[in-house]
């Protein structure tokens, strides 16, 4: 087979995916792409995102149409150089076959998710890819780890994954005692006691970003490295009214246009985004509890905690990613540390950049933990 | 007061008495009023029961809740209900105790456990049921009364509760205030087994019938009834053979009755004049004390009167709130 | 003419609040009426044609009308005919006593009466010398004895045609008379009661701290009420020449305590200071100075210190059908046997 | 955490974490424990479905096995809430409203009202709708439209064992009397439900699948009519249909039926109940009066004919609206369109 032949499949975005919707070509047949081109949009249960081109070459065919649903792994397109002959194209299209579904397979047929008990109380987490190098994914503020629906697979690559939901968010006990970075900082090494981690490298959004920091700094040889994602904690300005607007909302109505501030495309936030944020809101307990963080944390419209100044003193090796477009918080803040830290601010991408621009952040990330 | 040979004391004797003054001056100045043609609708009167409401209410205080029927203005009064704000509700305004938005046969102040005037014959008797569950679960000891004519005594809802009550042993006592005529039609014609009382051994209760415009025959018996109750002892039903000394409703030629029947009535079954004379001759109090507390009523009412027809009616919001609590 | 015999049944009877104080039975409307029935049958097989009733507005009547009728239309009647005596209905027990004056008036050869003793004391109060039949609705009652109504029908219908002559069938009872300062004669069947409360209240008498003092005409330990103390202390017969009268006090401080039935499944401790024969025709009078009256034991008058109050218990006073005498005396001299002339 | 149940347990689950939560929730029906009194095992059904099984261990005497005399228990239901309590009652099906609606519309409905907004009346009256259990013409019934009608009542209707939980669970924490219909076919359907307590407000129809092309309202078992009669039109005719599950009738969500309709200019209302003065009309009648400027065809209604729900399976099977007869009626709206 022709290691040229590059297939465009349906991705695997998170845990649950086992299907998506093909919702459009970005390039015609014909067209020559580069690494990072948008070639396909996709929906799923969860969000609608593009897929990037993995390869370079040329779109030489277009197999999934438009509106069609395909199981994971599903060919859907094929990129290749001119001089691969049209037959050899052929055969290659003929020869596919999709994958098995993961879902499907033996040792994925236990629950997606797991949990494990803590004194911060039972958290749920996600694992994924082996070896001794771990990563740990931290979420912000009212997020989960479906955040990280298009970075846990792709960072695998560099050893072993683990993403979590922070007490009071997503399925973990709606429980924060203490809202304040040194409780749920604890929470997070705790995390990583139960689940017998002895160092990571933390990649943290956000509030998540925050929380990495002050784990740093209070237990530094438990850190490896910081990767600070659209970061609290670098500066005092925060998006008051999408705090406060996020804790209040109770309906799509109020919620949908609050969500749409996280993305530089509101268009990403679909039906099932919404609902999901929406059934995790409405569980006894979250509104308290993210009243009480966001009364911890920001109190006012400001971050409480700003730790860029202990950070810098510490000298451990941070790299900063931020969403040019990012409405939530400043990407001034980026710059916080200067020379101290790895700065990329990537344009056409709002707060959630992880999602937006899932292949430069997992790019940049890889390149950061394997350093 | 020296001598007061009656199981109540001085001031209750009085308050009773002017519970019942009470009762009988705002009923018959109703029936003044109505032929005006200021009051809205049709008011159903209670004047000649009084000593049935009164002596059963002497028993209770606002833990005890009381399900009331379309002829309900006795109920409210001698359960706690504010004089002023009854007047005005029958009115139909602002200030009455519903707003204006209940009118006579609604009438209720659940904070003086008065469930209501009802204008469904017999529905009183379920919710009351639920009262008394209430009070259980919540051991506050409360108990639950509900009042029926000997008309709603056929509704089956009455029958059904009855059967609950009995077989969840509840705190409930079921008042029959038999006053012969269920709106225009007799007993005789309309019940098959003419006996209240009957009723309540068919579902395993004692029944007991009291002279009703006996102000402490009905004290009594409901005494020991609702303290048999408050006990857990169970519940039970109450028969007052009373006389209503107006019609089913202001305007009723109250042709069905027999001739002198509410002269006869009024003349030798007045449950105020019995009290009065039996206070009286016992020595526990003076006939002028008792001229005072029909002074005081009078004005009492007079000033309800007063008010009620000066106050304002309710705005035109009023008419799309509280049909929910969160809409 | 053809004899005619009274019936008074009054459905206020046996609704009082013995029903909650104690365990007493309430014999239903439909029940009540059966037993009309069943009189009026037994008064029909002994000759009876017309039976006249006291007019109420409790059910009764109408509902053993309604028996009859309907056993009419099967064609298995046999019944007197039924009238109602023409005065007005208070639904009160002073229809009883009003419906027993005015059928003694018309010369009922007997009155039959339904109820317990309230009811019992008030036609008592006014037939004269009409004799009185008592059919009991109840075990709550120490006057009338229990008995089939048929079979009193029976011998109700047997003395009133005179075919078993009064000398046989009739008996002679005691009675006790109240007067309050030398007013007219309040009457008791069975027992007076004084009791400290001096209110009437729901009448009846549970509160045994008030009991004081008590007269009876009869004692009879089988039976219950307040005669039952007596009963229990030294039993009186019906026939015989005197009464009993007894002092009595909370039982905490009484020298004789008394366990006694004093209602339905009400049995209380009764405090007894003293007791004597109380002989007929001489006026008593109590030592306690205020309080109230119960006749029978249902609080019915009440008295002051100022007022004088005197009991007497009087011999003779009113003629009950000896039922089990009359019926004796019918099966002896074969009064209800006739020979088939068929088979002659 | 999440997991797959049925909406039986999630009933079942809503009912036991309420009790565990408030005191003062009870509650009272025909069987919900069932072999009260009998000489067999006590929780002997927990409901003629098994629906309240297991709850009677639990929570012991606060569910109260009631006499088959609905007007008084419905009633006491109705009394201890007017008194502070929070009681939870299960009137069996709801075709026996027949013998306990005055409670229900004269007093439960009226109370606060009535008495000048002084009144509070907590109940939950849950019951089971629905036809296709072939149980005929007085058990099979969907009665929605008659309790919608009456001010002072809510009414809510869910389609699924997520919906179930969080609304059963805002019924019980809601201060007004709740009809709350549970479909008797949907009880073993299964979906993702939260372990914990959530609560879904009142007034907010679910939007469960979107497209631009035509808009489908339903509630209850039809709404799974609905999406399937969504999925034919986008696989054979490329018409991609938003489906409105109302989820409540009342309140009801207004807006986005509106705002589905500007979008689409095509309304299908799938109701099971009988045609007139029904859910469907009212939706029907709502759009024309409010969105007519953006229908471009007149509103489609697929109910149940006017007629008993009829016992034999053949005649039943009928009687329910079917997936095919939705697609139907947006082809009417579809072809209406293209003539004009």
């Amino acid at each position: 087979m022709n290691p040229n032949i590059v297939p465009i499949v349906m991705p695997k975005w998170g845990l649950s995916m086992s299907e998506g919707k093909l919702t459009g070509w970005l390039k015609p047949v014909g067209a020559g792409v580069v690494v990072g081109d948008e070639i396909i949009e996709v929906e799923t249960d969860k969000i609608v995102n593009v897929v990037e081109s993995s390869a370079a070459g040329t779109l030489r065919r277009i197999i999934g149409e438009n509106g069609k649903v395909y199981p994971v792994k599903a060919l859907i397109g094929v990129i290749a150089p001119d001089d691969v002959p049209e037959a050899e194209i052929d055969a290659f299209v003929a020869d596919y076959a999709t994958p098995a579904s993961e879902d499907k397979s033996s040792d994925e047929a236990a629950p997606r998710y797991e949990f494990v008990d803590t004194a911060f109380g039972r958290l749920r987490y996600a694992k994924r890819g082996e070896g001794d190098n771990v990563i740990l994914l931290i979420h912000g503020f009212g997020g989960d780890l479906d955040n990280w629906l298009f970075n846990i697979e792709a960072l695998s690559a560099a050893g072993t994954v683990y993403a979590l939901d922070l007490p009071g968010h997503g399925q973990s006990d709606k429980v924060v005692s203490e809202p304040s970075l040194n409780w749920l900082a604890s929470a997070v090494v705790a995390f990583m006691d139960a689940v017998g981690v002895q160092a990571a490298h933390l990649v943290g959004h956000s509030m998540g970003g925050a929380i990495s920091m002050r784990a740093a700094l209070d237990q530094p040889a438990r850190v490896k490295s910081l990767t600070l994602i659209g970061s609290a904690g670098l500066g005092s300005e925060i998006n008051g009214d999408y705090i406060e607007g996020f804790v209040g909302a109770a309906s799509r109505r109020e919620l949908k246009p609050l969500l749409e501030q996280l993305f530089d495309d509101p268009a990403l936030v679909n039906r099932q985004l919404v609902d999901d944020v929406l059934k995790y809101k409405r569980i006894d307990g979250v509104e308290e509890a993210l009243r009480a963080v966001a009364g911890g944390l920001f109190r006012d419209g400001r971050q409480t905690s700003v730790l860029a100044g202990e950070l810098k003193a510490s000298g451990a090796p941070v790299l900063i990613v931020w969403g040019e477009s990012d409405r939530i918080i400043p990407a001034a803040h980026a710059s916080t540390l200067g020379a101290a830290a790895k700065t990329e601010v990537l344009p056409g991408a709002g707060h959630m950049v992880q999602m937006e621009k899932a292949g430069r952040v997992n790019e940049l990330v890889l390149d950061h933990v394997s350093d | 007061m020296s001598n007061n040979p009656f199981p109540l004391s001085s001031e209750d004797l009085m308050r009773a008495y002017r519970t019942m003054r009470t009762i009988r001056d705002f009923e018959e100045r109703l029936h003044v009023e109505f032929a005006k043609g200021d009051i809205p609708g049709f008011v159903h009167l209670y004047a000649g029961e009084e000593a049935c409401a009164t002596g059963i209410m002497m028993h209770l205080t606002d833990i005890d809740r009381i399900a009331s029927t379309h002829r309900g203005h006795g109920h409210c009064i001698a359960k706690g209900v504010d004089v002023h704000e009854m007047m005005a509700e029958i009115y139909g305004k602002a200030t009455g105790s519903c707003r204006g938005k209940g009118g006579s046969m609604h009438i209720a102040d659940l904070s003086k456990g008065m469930m209501g005037a009802n204008g469904i014959l017999g529905a009183g008797a379920p919710l009351i049921c639920g009262a008394a569950l209430a009070s259980r679960f919540r051991g506050d000891r409360g108990v639950g009364i509900t009042f029926f004519g000997d008309g709603a005594a056929n509704q089956g809802t009455v029958l059904e509760s009855m059967n609950l009550a009995a077989a969840w042993n509840l705190p409930v006592i079921f008042v029959v205030e038999n006053n012969g005529y269920a709106e225009s039609t007799s007993v005789e014609y309309a019940t098959a087994v003419d006996s209240y009382v009957d009723r309540a051994s068919g579902f395993g209760m004692p029944g007991v019938t009291v002279d009703g415009m006996d102000f402490f025959a009905v004290h009594e018996a409901a005494g020991e009834m609702i303290a048999r109750a408050r006990d857990g002892g169970g519940p039970a039903l109450l028969e007052c053979n009373v006389a209503r000394f107006f019609g089913h409703f202001e305007g009723d030629a109250q042709t069905y009755k027999a001739k002198g029947e509410n002269d006869y009535n009024r003349e030798n079954r007045d449950c105020l004049k019995i009290f009065r004379d039996r206070v009286c001759d016992a020595g526990a109090a003076t006939r002028h004390d008792f001229a005072l507390i029909d002074l005081e009523v009078a004005s009492l009412i007079d000033a309800a009167v007063i008010s009620a027809k000066n106050a304002a009616l309710p705005q035109a919001r009023e008419l799309l709130t509280d049909v929910y609590v969160a809409y | 003419m053809p004899p005619k015999v009274g019936v008074i049944a009054n459905p206020i009877s046996g609704r009082d609040i013995r029903r909650v104080i104690a365990k007493a039975n309430s014999l239903q409307i439909a029940d009540r009426a059966n037993i009309v029935v069943r009189l009026l049958a037994g008064l029909a097989a002994c000759g009876v044609e017309d039976v006249v009733m006291m007019p109420e507005r409790g059910g009764l009547a109408g509902h053993a009308l309604r028996q009859m009728a309907q056993s009419a239309v099967r064609g298995n009647a046999r019944f007197p005919s039924v009238s109602f005596i023409e005065m007005p209905v208070t639904g009160t027990a002073a229809d009883s006593r009003i419906a027993a004056k005015a059928m003694s008036a018309m010369d009922v050869g007997a009155i039959i009466v339904l109820g317990g003793d309230g009811t019992h004391r008030a036609v008592a109060a006014e037939c004269g010398a009409t004799p009185i039949a008592g059919v009991s609705t109840g075990t709550n009652n120490a006057f009338p004895e229990i008995r089939e109504p048929t079979i009193t029908g029976y011998a109700t219908g047997l003395v009133a045609s005179g075919a078993v002559p009064k000398e046989i069938g009739l008996k002679p009872n005691k009675w006790l008379e109240v007067r309050i300062d030398g007013g007219p004669a309040e009457i008791a069947l069975v027992d007076v009661a004084l009791v400290s409360q001096q209110n009437l209240g729901a009448r009846a008498l549970w509160r045994t701290e008030t009991f004081r003092e008590l007269y009876v005409a009869f004692a009879d330990p089988q039976l219950i009420g307040m005669s039952a103390i007596a009963g229990l202390i030294e039993p009186v017969g019906r026939d015989e020449r005197h009464g009993l009268m007894l002092r009595l006090a909370p039982a905490s401080v009484a020298p004789l305590v008394v366990q006694a039935p004093i209602a339905p499944g009400l049995v209380e401790p009764i405090g007894v200071e003293q007791w004597r024969r109380l002989p007929a025709g001489q006026p008593i009078a109590p030592d306690l100075a205020a309080g109230s009256i119960a006749l029978d034991g249902e609080r019915e008058l009440t008295f002051h210190s100022r007022q004088n109050v005197s009991i007497r218990l009087v011999e003779n006073a009113f003629d009950t059908i000896d039922v089990a005498a009359v019926m004796r005396f019918a099966a002896t001299k074969g009064l209800l046997r006739e020979r088939n002339k068929a088979c002659v | 955490m999440t997991r797959k149940i049925s909406f039986k347990t999630a009933i079942n689950e809503a009912l036991d974490l309420e009790m565990t939560r408030d005191p003062s929730v009870i509650m009272l029906g025909e069987d919900i424990v069932g072999g009260c009194g009998a000489p067999g095992e006590a929780d002997a059904w927990g409901g003629v479905l098994g629906v309240t099984k297991g709850l009677y261990a639990k929570h012991g005497n606060r569910l109260l096995d009631t006499p088959l005399s609905e007007s008084a228990y419905i009633g006491a239901a109705i009394g201890a809430a007017a008194c502070g309590m929070r009681p939870v009652a299960e009137l069996m099906f709801i075709d026996f409203v027949g013998v306990c609606f005055d409670q229900i519309f004269n007093q439960a409905a009226k109370f606060r009202y009535m008495f000048g907004g002084k009144a509070r009346t907590p109940v939950v009256i849950r019951t089971m709708v629905g036809a296709g259990f072939r149980a005929a013409a007085q058990h099979s019934q969907m009665l929605t439209p008659l309790f919608t009608q009456l001010p002072g009542l809510k009414v809510i209707c869910p389609s699924n064992a997520y919906d179930a939980k969080g609304l059963l669970i805002q019924a019980i924490r809601d201060d007004d009397p709740v009809i709350f219909c549970e479909h008797k076919n949907l009880y073993s359907a299964e979906c993702d439900v939260p372990a914990e307590s959530y609560t879904i407000p009142f007034g907010e129809a679910n939007v469960v699948r979107e497209g631009k092309d035509v808009t489908i309202v339903s509630y209850g078992l039809t709404v799974h009519r609905a999406l399937d009669a969504a999925t034919t039109l986008a696989q054979k005719d490329r018409i991609e249909a938003d489906v409105i599950d109302l989820r409540t009738l009342s309140p009801i969500d207004w807006d986005t039926v509106l705002e589905s309709v500007e979008k689409t200019g095509r309304l299908v209302v799938v109701d099971e109940a009988n045609p007139r003065c029904s859910i469907a009309t009212d939706v029907a009648a709502y759009v024309a009066q409010h969105a007519f400027g953006a229908l471009k065809a007149a509103p489609q209604m697929v109910t149940a004919p006017h007629t008993p729900v009829p016992f034999s399976p053949s005649l039943e099977d009928l009687y329910i609206p079917t997936a095919d007869a939705v697609v139907a009626a947006v082809g009417k709206t579809i072809a209406r369109a293209k003539a004009a």
